[in-house]
């Protein structure tokens, strides 16, 4: 068994056009940027990507829509980011918006052979539109279907050959749930350390659910909003 | 005189009570951090993974993988948890966040929330607002009483496509500290030196009005 | 805000007669060993008792059942327990068995605010009897609601003054899942920090979900199946 | 010669390929852990929430918080991780376990398994098989080819109450080794020494016997 491949343009080798990719991270924090650099590359068109936002003009997901590289964005908030206004106003890209907590759940449902959840987020708005709703104990709730991908990208702060990951602060955010639902799911690391030096209890994503691993270099782990107490 | 956005999240950090864990959303709510009462323990839930956040970090000592729902730079503090997005929805889902605060365009006197999206412009999303209103069970919208054309944003109901539905408890805006109940807005406190008539004069919606309505007290 | 109890019987003083409990633990691992013995002191009778087992005769759920205070119980497994079985068999005990992966889903569930989830276990078996299946993908699989309990008493290794619980090995196994499905949480805990000593990265249930933490003592630990390498 | 229950467990092994995540019953299948051929790595997951099985502890470093699902005391290795029993039944749910092997007390023709409880004894309850079955792509039971009484535990359809239905892939007995196919039983290996007549005469269940079988390799 190796899990361990040599680097992004390796590990994101076979994503090729047309391929449903999730991408963790929660505006700049906790995002493949390898990965990222590696897709810029390589170069796959009209990929679907789902991921909480679409980076901003010159960084993360905002490269590969420089590139038009995406087809359709699965997100629940994409501000910050003029060229994504732009291609999606002249109809160059397609969106789809998702309650924040729904995204989430969805990719953990994926992870827990869950076929669908329930949730209260949207219901009376144009988000229940066209979907199943159901009462529960005198609350509402729409059905929402799992989510998987060809393709989980997920950053996480250490990993093992394993392919165990440990997550740092707020860049776990959806990192481990889009671990969970990839058909693959490649996860690019801070620092790759052999088996046995993560203790099993403090394993954030077990490695079952990571298929390729391997250590990223560069990390400019880019602040978008630097805010300081003076 | 109206209230100043400072003093809108310091009437609203009046409804914090020892313990309570708190969802604070963009803008004005965020401000209600600064008036937490003294002697009370306030835990401040980020939904992007975090509980137990602390005040922005000094220069230097900010980090990338520490930020909150709003992307600004963070800190923890001792006794914070963080945990993923799945998780902090949950929570919130499960209506173990005690009070939410959040911003809107308009809210109905049926408790009904506009606070995302306006036709013509660009939208960017609902983030988490979605799941926030529909899961929360005290939720208090922090906003200014009327609009940049001077339209009352307490409607009868909302004209914005809405965020959710039934589910806004209180209102605090520049004018006054309204409730939502089932017959309507119920004005319980004015800001001080504003008169019942500005406020009914201000407020489109069902506005009800029984007896002396007080000043509010800070 | 102050979480912490002195003791066990401090922390279950309130529990009172028809009480419906979670209790977590797998067999003897990782069950509230303090509460157990306070709940069998203070004596509320009439009890559920919600737990993956019950038991063995003499130790963890089995002292609740010498002193008759269960009405039901409902778990996945109850062998290991000759006065179990002699109250089943009495018709003194209610018992409710249910699939393991199904009993611990529909914890989680409540302490994710889902009211039902999907699963396939236990389709076509006397399990899905009575109730409303679905097909998603061309697979079966029955809808299950979400538990919750008057009172969740879980033990975890180490707890903070803000109801952070860090686990240890596999008795973690219901116990973060009960901490999220009780009306009031019971943490006992081997040992309770000052709030700042668990890396925040580390905690498994946050303290929101956790209402009572206690320093248990004495800890037996008893270990059910004692099994060596030669 | 009929398989000794080891001889079953080995023969079991052979089925496992480098990379696999496996779960293995009480019973015969724990033996399935001793013969995990050379040079492959077989990650076993144990559904009280541990990936990475051990062996058993060697005396004096025994935890009574480290345990397998039939509570016995065990280790962990290099690589192996913790999760509750939601996230582990989650990833057994998911399919990301790629092997399971359990005992029966019948399978049917159809693949259905019965396990659990025997109508007029005391019921312990099913654990976690009911959710094992249900969810494995690639489930192989591990039993004897008949009961105490000698009646063939191969079935046209079980009699005993279902742990759950059309999911048994292979089945290993003493005898045997069979695959579930929409047709029935087929034979694929005897144990060395024993005939296809003994086979078709222990096996009340549809048999297809097809050409030559060969005898099963260790």
């Amino acid at each position: 068994m190796n899990k361990i491949y040599k680097n992004a343009d390796e590990a994101v080798a076979d994503i090729k056009d047309g391929a449903v990719l999730m991408l963790g991270g929660f505006g700049l924090c906790g995002i493949p940027e390898n990965c990222i650099a590696a897709l810029v590359k390589s170069g796959p068109k009209n990929l679907t990507c789902i991921s909480n936002n679409a980076g901003v003009d010159d960084f993360g997901i905002g490269l590969l829509l420089q590139q038009k590289q995406l087809k359709k964005m699965i997100a629940s908030y994409v501000g910050e980011n003029a060229e994504f206004e732009r291609q999606l106003l002249s109809g160059e890209l397609e969106v789809e918006l998702i309650p924040q907590g729904t995204l989430a759940t969805r990719c953990m449902a994926s992870g827990y052979g869950m076929p669908a959840i329930y949730t209260p987020a949207g219901v009376g708005t144009e988000v229940a539109v066209g979907k199943e709703s159901r009462i529960f104990n005198d609350k509402e709730y729409l059905l929402e279907y799992a989510f998987d991908a060809d393709f989980a990208i997920v950053k996480a702060w250490r990993g093992d050959a394993d392919g165990n990951l440990v997550y740092k602060d707020t860049a776990r955010n959806f990192n481990p749930l889009m671990a969970m639902a990839g058909k693959i799911t490649i996860a690019e690391v801070e620092e790759l350390v052999p088996s046995g030096e993560i203790d099993p209890n403090q394993v954030h994503t077990p490695g079952i659910y990571v298929h390729r691993i391997f250590q990223g270099k560069n990390y400019e782990k880019r602040i978008e909003q630097l805010t300081l107490t003076k | 005189m109206a209230l100043t956005k400072e003093q809108i999240a310091q009437r609203i950090a009046k409804e914090l009570k020892d313990g309570y864990y708190v969802n604070l959303g963009i803008g004005i709510p965020t401000l209600v951090a600064n008036y937490i009462p003294e002697g009370i323990k306030v835990i401040l839930q980020s939904e992007n993974g975090l509980l137990g956040m602390g005040p922005f970090p000094v220069a230097g000592k900010e980090s990338a993988d520490l930020i909150n729902a709003g992307k600004q730079t963070i800190t923890t503090l001792p006794g914070s948890s963080i945990f993923d997005s799945a998780m902090s929805f949950g929570m919130i889902r499960a209506g173990k966040v005690n009070l939410t605060v959040l911003g809107a365009m308009e809210v109905s006197e049926k408790g009904d929330i506009a606070s995302w999206k306006i036709p013509g412009k660009m939208v960017k999303g609902m983030g988490g607002a979605m799941d926030l209103v529909a899961s929360a069970k005290n939720i208090i919208v922090a906003m200014m009483h009327t609009n940049r054309q001077g339209e009352s944003k307490l409607l009868p109901a909302c004209t914005l496509p809405l965020t959710g539905i039934k589910c806004i408890k209180k209102i605090v805006t520049e004018l006054a500290v309204l409730e939502v109940t089932v017959n309507g807005f119920k004005l319980l406190e004015r800001a001080p030196g504003v008169t019942t008539e500005e406020i009914i004069s201000k407020t489109a919606g069902k506005l009800i009005v029984e007896g002396e309505i007080p000043e509010m007290q800070f």
